[in-house]
């Protein structure tokens, strides 16, 4: 019931919001919720059992009998981390845009909790077709959160965000239609899209020629995911979507509904399709270097701050596929916390730029300068996060692109001698822009507006997320233990991957 | 107090500066904060005192104290604690950290009083020691790797300390940057390390180091040392990355002093140190470090004669001792290496200290030829300078000449040594006299040049104090490392220093161990001492005697000094050549990527599909009987297939 | 007495039973139903009674028509076989129950519509109730018949009612012209129909597909060309029919022309029974042969598709974007026909066909109804960019229509997605990956434009508002139609399950 | 198969080629002749040339309900003319002409 | 060439030049008496194929009442030779009459091949020798048409009725509520 109760909280609360009948007092309400949904999660997380691979707290009824479809909720090591990082983001966002977002704000939280809910029961999910469901529901909020409360552009790129996404996602639908299809051979006659039975199906496989049912569906998945990730060259909708979307907006895109990508990866790909996973690694490890090199160099010369971060997300989004195809323990170690790291400082990035665009409503890099004389403490909070950005040790950062960077170069040591390039091109884009944004002389905008520090708002938006980036960079042990059991699981069993279930109130549960 | 509660103190103590001033950032209470992170500082001296004397207390193997406080980072077999060691070089180095960290503390406090972001100053210098001394500290080489970028990330705060200069900013961006790209070796250097030894603890490499020298031209081991060299090569300022050394010279002088002179840029020479037996495996390697070592030396030395502002004199003077540092190591004197580390320390940490003082003095200016005759305001600056001038180029028996001779002889005698190594050594050794003198004839010797309005005064007691602290060192410092032929003439003198370090360093693995004559170790240690005040004698001429003279040979010069003037054009290099082509690089892949491929194929294909829509509205073009055509050809069509397909 | 004799002669011959007689009670009711107001009107001395009683007899009527059609219909899973009436004319099994009960309940909504639309309120308004219940009547002939000739009676029925209804809209001009078009194209098609019929009838000799098919799968095997090609004629007779490219030509026009809630009815009852009747000739098991057929049908589809998504993303004009993607819907739906036609247990197949027409037609009528409350009088023809601002205006009807446009862009957890699901799986099931494939691309297509309203409600400024006269009922339906988009989204599985059951 | 004259022999198939040349005439109209009422007469020629072709088959076969079926094919298309003169004479009303080319609004 | 040959001949040939002064006439009153020609001709072919009643209610239905129709519309219309009877477009027309011709071949072809390669669903190629007598006689046409086809048949009148109420209907309409205020 517990993961029942977490994904559909956030509707509750998103009706309550839109029955609410004060207006001014909504923002304290949705703060309110989103920070019991943080308490549910954190219950959640106490009564998880790190030390099992199994899928845990499983719930598991039927939804749609005719095609094995069913309402199949569980948890294991590889979601655990992504849904508290959905619960911790959601209350930090939510206050952060206590005076950015100030029209339509019931919808707009409405809509946020709605996005909440589909986030996590993507993570959550464990039937295809429920999977799916949460997958493109995600597309709705966030299409409306961009659509109507973003920048100047805002229809080019949530639209450009919309199909973008959708058009990937559409033929993993129909790859899910076609092993559902598949599933009979597994279950003794009737279908399902239970991931479990998904992954039982021995899917053939021939090297070398792409036609085989296996590659055909590996590349069905891998192009939604690849699209949600964004991987080099279909990153191109990331920019735009990210400079337009209201800081929130941002905020979740990049901390949250990126990793859905990377989560796909690490929970449909890598163990339904091993083969072909192992066979095409090439292909998107080699995308995922282009990815890292060719964000980091394009984010040196944007004139944005917030299409600067959103390149440096395609960078860091780039070790992340890298560090998932290298198959190895540290590969996906690390490729899982640098999703809860580029959530933490790519999210504190975004919120921090959303704060200066409060106050000058301007992100041009050329029109700043000086900052750091007139804002300190903000000052200090932004280069704290970039240190987490660009990967300075006992930042979060560190461990994660550390641990990717070692498996790529355990897969092959020229992966990790071109990745690294990454870390020297990611302090280069970053500096620069702290350089022009923060030293120097006082610039136009800076001198024009009368420019208040952090307020105790803020401050408290910023303080959890700067903690996470000490904390997680300095005992990582404390976030991995929760996931290694899972991946090692995963390793060891690559070409037979399976999960058992433990489920804390199922009577129904078959195996 | 056990060592663990020591160590910890010792790493803390800085830490807890750090954070008390790092809070209180905006007070400009320069003696509260200078009070409290130079106390801070003195503690971990403290600590480090104790735990040197702690190790003096063993036996000579069993001197390794460690302390894991937690695990960080443990992934299958990559298991990294938080663990630190004291043994007997690292216990030197925090010596050195701490002693001379604390004198530049207290330095600071005269040097910075007049600065609104004072405590922020000393937060950054407390944040400083507490990384260096990790980095030294750290057991493994992930630990020291946090040091090592942690020290990269308080250079480039303090570089930019006055960051509304944008040019000092841009000079710590610059610092970290560079250091990056050495660090991304570095970390390559980790994972073959690992991926070799299933390790990266350094006292586990040490031991699982081949027994045999590697075979062929560039191996697994030799490999994994060259990219540390090149990180190496990063934070220590030398070929080809010693560019952001003098522009680092943007912060405040103390800055230069600890970071820049006597600490952070030795990191290199103590990484390979720590590693030395790895690197004795890989002679190659070894000889690359050496090369590079002895062509930094002269490199930087050149450039310091034409210098006109302080401390990029003294800058290009650091650069030029690191590189004979890495002579040193690079030709297998781990131990001279570390020697010269030490005295270096000391006596240029003493200069940059003075230098601070003359700024101090003339009112932030730095331009040597706006100096001269300054020895009379200065006299006790003046007194130090004189000392540390008198060690840096090698006048026995200040520091610099013992450590200096045993990196030349060891040049020349070395097994891996060359006789080029070492003329390049004497070279340089030369110029540094020059250069030396130079600067110290500009700065405090002959007519005032000092502009009118200023009336140049002796610092304050609380700046005079460390620099007679470190003047004392700079004359005694040497003494701990005797040559043996001096020891010997000297009535059995040992060499402590030798004898301290031998546990941790690895013999030279040589079948060809030539045999070397006291005679030509008094020969060779004659004509460079000989050679270099030669050298420091026609300078006091040039710039002090025969005023004009040098202008002229300037001109003479000609395009030669031109070059020199401007460093040889590397940076104006770096920039046309890498850095320019990068950035338009990346701004045509945006454009031409992004903009013109990607966005152009989605934009194409939105083009074709609105395309086919305009082509379907033409056809529906209203007319009743265009559309009773398609029935009657769709019907066509079809009952052809319907026959023929 | 020789009169006498033939009479009950003929009268045994007959032999109409009770069973007959009931299983065409819906029918009945939905004739006599259709009088009453027509009566009443006439009884009244030509003067229109109240519009709201009139409509609610027609409710009335049909939600008899709709309950005989539950109690009647689809019982024959039982072993007493498929309950079939007047000599094996019309068959009354599942499939004609839910396409009965889909077509009668949208065409409810559609008469909701009328009854406060600018262009079919006021005055003629029981005739049209009159012309929209036989047509209505007519779908439901269309959709039970068996037996050709009988099929088309009810598609004659269904289309002249209905050419009629098009030309009584209020507007003056623009409806006449679509009217004509509709005419004259259907009877075209019509006749091209009919001569496929006589084909038939030529190489087989009956024209009830019950017997029909019985010999069909010899005459393909000989490959009989007058029996392929009448069969042909018959197959794009109602490709015309359910507008499938190339025979889509009149459906923009018409669309745009028809007043906004005849253009729903014809989009969606009119459709629905369309397809029923088409379904029901391919469901046949004849045909499983017929590579050629197929492969048509196929390519029709991929046609189909294609044109009306990209057709439909160059439209400006709200209407006829819908017009737009119902053709694309058609093309959708054609695949799951393709599917029942191929497939040797056809009932997962056809269960798909029938449940996608229920979640099409709901979408479509909810978007018709929104639009139609937008239109401010007969002449108003709502540009998409005029949609600017409806959510400020009203939020309630914004999102209403923003969870139409979803669904009908398959997004879950709305209806439509589920529709597609089911639809391509089934497709999926008979190795039509390529035809899903198209389908997929073309989703994205789809939802390209239907994304477009939803952007000028909530993302542009304007002042987009719902006309001043009344609304009221149609606001309900609006708002019925989206609750069962989200609520049968979610409990799909079970409806399909029933819908599934009584079609095998 | 059987040498026949063509010209002398009369068989179904002779009926049946009549039939298919009336319905293509029939249709050649509705695609060329634009007066709306010659487009029905037009329609009307394919209707009967579908009748002619039912009461060849009824022939041919020896049964009736080819016959009843162009009883019911007649009704309809009497039914058909009816609907559309009306609407002929309705849309004659707005237009005041009956060339189709007039009714080219709806486009696009 | 017997009687029966040649009045299929004639027919034919009435029917068909019928047919195409429907089509070809400019002037929309000569078309509606060629539709009169070939509608009657058409009746006779149904005579020689012993459709005995089927001809009297085409000459009834069709010739009578439709026709009557027709004329009577034109006669509304008063419509003189028209100056664009035929549709433009050279490519166009191309298109539609040779798809037209097309499938005018097809269905010729169709007939041809179907008739012969069919033999042995019992058929012969003669009409006359086939003609059976029970074909036209009106008893069975009447039983088969209340018998089989009752519900059609009932439905024809449902059927009529719409048309009569939708024609007098759409022919009272006034139009546009605007025209009311």
């Amino acid at each position: 019931m517990l993961l029942s109760v977490l994904i559909f909280l956030p509707v509750l609360f998103s009706v309550m919001i839109v029955l609410w009948p004060q207006k001014s007092s909504v923002r304290h309400l949705a703060l309110g919720f989103s920070l019991i949904e943080f308490l549910v999660s954190l219950v959640l997380l106490q009564r998880f059992d790190p030390s099992s691979a199994a899928l845990q707290m499983a719930e598991k009824t039927t939804w749609i009998e005719r095609f094995g479809v069913s309402y199949f909720l569980g948890i294991d090591g590889v979601s655990l981390m992504l849904v508290m990082l959905t619960t911790f983001l959601t209350p930090i966002v939510i206050l952060a845009s206590w005076k950015s977002i100030d029209e339509k704000i019931k919808g707009f939280h409405a809509a946020l909790f709605i996005l909440q809910t589909a986030m996590l029961g993507s993570f959550l999910a464990m039937d295809a077709i429920l999977f799916y469901v949460f997958w493109e529901l995600s597309l709705v909020p966030m299409y409306f959160i961009i659509g109507i409360w973003g920048g100047s552009r805002k229809i080019y790129a949530t639209i450009k965000f919309f199909i973008y996404t959708m058009a990937g996602s559409l033929l993993m639908l129909l790859a899910i239609i076609f092993m559902i299809n598949l599933t009979p051979e597994v279950t003794g006659g009737a279908m399902s899209a239970s991931l479990l039975d998904f992954y039982k199906l021995k899917i053939p496989f021939i090297a070398g020629d792409f036609f085989t049912t296996q590659t055909l569906l590996f590349f069905a998945f891998a192009l939604a995911f690849a699209i949600k990730v964004p991987m080099f060259p279909l990153h191109t909708w990331l920019p735009d979507a990210h400079v337009e979307a209201p800081t929130p907006g941002s905020v979740i895109l990049a901390g949250v509904m990126l990793k859905m990508g990377t989560y796909g990866f690490l929970r449909w790909v890598i163990p339904l399709f091993p083969d072909a996973t192992e066979h095409y690694a090439w292909v998107f490890i080699a995308a995922g270097i282009i990815g890292i090199v060719y964000g980091a160099l394009v984010a040196m010369v944007q004139p944005d701050v917030k299409k600067l971060v959103a390149y440096s997300s395609v960078s860091h989004m780039g070790y992340i596929v890298v560090g998932l195809f290298t198959m190895n323990a540290y590969g996906l170690n690390g490729a899982l916390y640098q999703m809860l790291n580029h959530g933490i400082s790519t999210g504190a990035l975004f919120i921090l730029i959303g704060m200066l665009y409060e106050r000058t409503h301007s992100r041009e890099i050329s029109k700043y300068g000086g900052l750091a004389s007139a804002l300190p403490l903000y000052t200090i909070a932004f280069i704290i996060v970039t240190m987490s950005s660009i990967a300075v040790p006992l930042t979060n950062g560190f461990i994660g692109e550390f641990l990717i960077l070692l498996g790529a170069y355990q897969y092959a040591p020229a992966v990790a001698a071109i990745s690294v390039s990454g870390v020297v091109l990611g302090a280069a884009y970053m500096l620069w822009m702290v350089k022009k944004v923060f030293f120097g002389p006082k610039g136009e905008l800076v001198r024009a507006h009368p420019l208040q520090d952090l307020n105790i708002r803020e401050l408290a938006v910023l303080a959890p997320m700067l903690i996470m980036i000490f904390w997680m960079g300095l005992f990582p042990g404390h976030f991995m233990s929760f996931s290694t059991t899972s991946i090692d699981h995963l390793i060891k069993n690559k070409h037979n991957y399976s999960l058992a279930v433990v489920s804390t109130s199922m009577k129904s549960l078959e195996k | 107090m056990s060592h663990q509660v020591l160590i910890a103190i010792l790493l803390l103590s800085p830490l807890v500066g750090f954070i008390i001033n790092g809070i209180r950032f905006r007070s400009a209470n320069y003696l509260l904060a200078g009070s409290i992170a130079t106390g801070a500082v003195a503690v971990s001296f403290a600590c480090a005192v104790m735990l040197f004397v702690e190790l003096l207390g063993l036996p000579a193997e069993q001197r390794r104290l460690t302390v894991s406080f937690f695990e960080w980072i443990a992934i299958g077999n990559f298991k990294v604690n938080a663990g630190f060691v004291v043994d007997q070089i690292s216990s030197i180095m925090i010596l050195i950290i701490t002693g001379v960290g604390a004198l530049i503390h207290l330095f600071s406090i005269g040097y910075m009083h007049h600065d609104k972001g004072v405590t922020k100053y000393f937060s950054y210098l407390n944040f400083f020691l507490f990384n260096m001394l990790i980095l030294v500290l750290g057991d493994s080489l992930l630990t020291m790797f946090v040091g090592w970028e942690g020290v990269g990330l308080c250079s480039y705060l303090l570089i930019g300390f006055w960051f509304s200069d944008s040019a000092k900013a841009a000079a710590g961006m610059k610092a970290f940057i560079t250091n990056r790209i050495g660090d991304a070796a570095f970390l390559i250097g980790i994972f073959i390390l690992f991926t070799t030894f299933g390790t990266v603890n350094l006292h586990e490499l040490n031991a699982l180091a081949p027994a045999a020298l590697e075979a062929g031209w560039l191996g697994t081991v030799g490999l994994a040392t060259l990219m540390l060299f090149i990180g190496a090569t990063g934070k220590s300022a030398q070929i080809p990355l010693y560019v952001w050394l003098p522009d680092a010279m943007a912060g405040p002088t103390p800055v230069s002093a600890l970071i820049h002179a006597a600490t952070m840029v030795t990191a290199g020479v103590y990484m390979i140190v720590r590693l030395n037996p790895l690197f004795v495996m890989a002679p190659n390697t070894m000889m690359v470090v050496a090369i590079v070592g002895a062509a930094t030396a002269l490199l930087a030395a050149t450039i310091g004669l034409t210098q006109t502002d302080i401390k990029k004199v003294l800058a290009y003077s650091t650069v030029s001792q690191l590189g004979y540092m890495f002579l040193a190591v690079g030709v297998g004197a781990f131990g001279a290496g570390m020697f010269h580390l030490m005295t270096h320390a000391f006596f240029k940490a003493l200069m940059f200290l003075g230098a601070g003082s003359v700024i101090h003095a003339v009112h932030e200016e730095q331009d040597i030829q706006k100096m001269g005759g300054l020895k009379k305001y200065l006299p006790i600056t003046h007194l130090t300078f004189v000392l540390g001038w008198l060690a840096i180029i090698g006048m026995p028996p200040f520091a610099g000449f013992f450590s200096k001779d045993e990196i030349l002889w060891q040049a020349y005698s070395s097994p891996r040594g060359h006789m080029l190594l070492w003329a390049a050594g004497v070279i340089g050794a030369m110029l540094t006299a020059f250069y030396m003198t130079r600067l110290l004839a500009l700065t405090f010797w002959g007519k005032s040049r000092v502009d009118k309005k200023i009336h140049p005064h002796e610092s304050p007691f609380v700046m005079t104090i460390p620099l007679m602290v470190l003047g004392l060192l700079s004359v005694v410092g040497g003494w701990v490392g005797i040559p043996h032929v001096i020891g010997e003439f000297l009535g059995h003198v040992p060499n402590y220093w030798e004898s301290w370090l031998a546990p941790l360093i690895t013999k030279l693995p040589s079948a060809t161990m030539t045999a070397h004559s006291a005679t030509e170790e008094w020969i060779l240690m004659g004509s460079s001492v000989t050679l270099a005040a030669i050298s420091a004698v026609a300078a006091y001429i040039i710039y002090v005697k025969k005023e004009g003279v040098a202008a002229k040979i300037a001109q003479a010069a000609g395009p030669v000094y031109k070059a020199v003037d401007n460093k040889y054009f590397v940076d104006e290099a770096y920039f046309a050549g890498i850095i320019n082509p990068l950035l338009q690089a990346s701004y045509n892949l945006w454009q031409y990527v992004d903009v013109n491929v990607v966005d152009k194929a989605t934009y194409k294909i939105t083009e074709i599909v609105r395309g086919g829509g305009f082509i379907v509205r033409s056809l529906q073009n209203g007319n009743m009987q265009q559309y009773a055509m398609y029935v009657v050809i769709g019907v066509v069509v079809a009952l052809s297939y319907m026959l023929v397909g | 007495m020789n009169l006498v004799s033939s009479i009950t002669s003929a009268v045994s011959g007959v032999s109409v039973g009770l069973t007959d007689i009931l299983l065409v009670s819906p029918m009945i009711i939905l004739f006599l139903f259709s009088l009453l107001p027509l009566t009443i009107k006439v009884l009244r001395g030509n003067k229109e009674q109240q519009p709201v009683a009139t409509l609610m007899e027609a409710l009335i009527g049909l939600a008899l028509t709709a309950t005989l059609l539950i109690i009647f219909s689809g019982s024959g899973s039982s072993e007493a076989g498929v309950p079939t009436a007047f000599n094996g004319q019309l068959i009354f099994d599942g499939l004609t129950m839910w396409m009965g009960l889909i077509t009668v309940t949208i065409g409810a909504g559609a008469m909701i519509m009328m009854f406060e639309n600018p262009s079919t309120r006021g005055p003629q308004f029981s005739e049209l109730i009159f012309l929209t219940m036989n047509s209505l009547l007519g779908a439901l002939v269309l959709i039970s018949a068996v037996n050709l000739i009988t099929v088309f009676i009810g598609l004659e029925l269904m289309s002249l009612s209905l050419y009629l209804m098009i030309a009584m809209s209020h507007e003056q001009k623009i409806s006449k012209e679509a009217a004509i078009k509709y005419f004259v194209l259907g009877s075209f098609a019509s006749a091209i129909f009919l001569y496929g019929v006589s084909f038939i009838y030529g190489s087989t000799g009956t024209v009830s597909t019950l017997d029909l098919m019985k010999n069909a799968e010899v005459l393909l095997k000989n490959s009989n060309h007058l029996f392929l090609f009448g069969f042909l004629f018959v197959v794009l007779g109602f490709c015309f029919k359910v507008s499938i490219a190339p025979f889509h030509a009149w459906t923009p026009d018409v669309y745009q022309g028809a007043a906004t809630p005849v253009t729903s009815f014809m989009a969606t009852a009119i459709k629905t029974a369309s397809f029923a009747a088409f379904l029901r000739i391919i469901a046949s098991k004849g045909l499983i042969g017929s590579e050629n057929l197929f492969s048509i049908l196929q390519w029709l589809a991929v046609i189909t598709m294609t044109v009306g998504n990209v057709a439909a993303l160059v439209q400006n004009n709200f209407k006829r974007t819908l017009a737009y993607s119902s053709i694309a819907h058609s093309g959708y739906v054609l695949i799951g026909v393709i599917a029942v036609g191929i497939s040797q247990s056809s009932a997962f197949a056809a269960a798909g066909v029938v449940f996608y027409l229920l979640t099409y037609s709901l979408m479509t009528m909810g978007a018709f109804a929104v639009l139609s409350m937008i239109e401010k009088n007969e002449n108003n023809f709502v540009q998409i960019d005029e949609l600017a601002g409806l959510a400020k205006q009203k939020p309630g009807l914004a999102l209403c229509l923003s969870i139409f446009l979803l669904s009908l862009a398959g997004l879950p957890p709305a209806l439509g997605f589920f529709g597609k699901l089911y639809l391509f799986s089934a497709a999926v099931n008979e190795g039509l990956l390529w035809l899903v494939l198209w389908g997929v691309i073309n989703s994205v297509l789809g939802a390209y434009y239907y994304l477009r309203p939803i952007v000028m409600m909530y993302m542009r400024d304007g002042s987009c508002n719902t006309s001043e006269s009344g609304s009221f009922a149609t606001t309900c339906m609006v708002v019925v139609s989206a609750i069962l988009i989200v609520v049968l989204g979610l409990t799909s599985g079970p409806l399909f399950s029933m819908i599934e059951l009584s079609l095998g | 198969m059987i040498e026949t004259n063509i010209f002398t022999e009369i068989t179904a198939n002779h009926y049946l080629i009549l039939s298919a040349v009336l319905f293509s005439i029939g249709m050649a109209g509705v695609l060329v002749r634009r007066n709306i009422i010659v487009l029905f007469m037009s329609i009307e020629l394919m209707l009967n040339a579908v009748n002619i072709s039912f009461v060849t088959f009824s022939h041919y076969f020896g049964k009736v309900d080819g016959q009843v079926m162009v009883f019911f094919v007649m009704t309809i298309a009497a039914a058909e003319a009816a609907v559309g003169l009306a609407l002929a004479v309705a849309i004659f009303k707005r237009f005041k002409e009956v060339n189709i080319r007039f009714f080219e609004h709806l486009k696009g | 060439m017997t009687a029966d040959t040649f009045l299929f001949w004639f027919l034919a040939f009435a029917i068909i030049a019928g047919a195409l002064g429907v089509v070809l006439m400019t002037n929309p009153i000569h078309s509606a008496l060629g539709l009169v020609l070939t509608m009657v001709s058409v009746a006779a072919i149904f005579v020689t194929l012993q459709a005995y009643f089927l001809a009297g209610v085409q000459l009834i239905v069709y010739a009578g009442a439709v026709m009557v129709l027709f004329v009577m519309v034109l006669m509304l219309f008063d419509l003189k030779n028209e100056i664009q009877a035929f549709s433009r477009g050279r490519i166009r027309g191309a298109l539609k009459i040779g798809s037209v011709g097309i499938l005018s071949g097809l269905i010729v072809g169709a007939f041809a091949k179907a008739l012969i390669a069919n033999q042995a669903l019992g058929a012969k190629g003669s009409l006359a020798s086939t003609a059976s007598t029970a074909v036209g006689a009106i008893k069975p046409l009447a039983e088969n048409l209340f018998f089989n086809h009752v519900f059609s048949f009932e439905l024809l009148g449902v059927l009529l009725l719409v048309i009569a109420v939708g024609t007098v209907a759409l022919s009272r309409s006034k139009g546009g509520t605007h025209d009311r205020n």
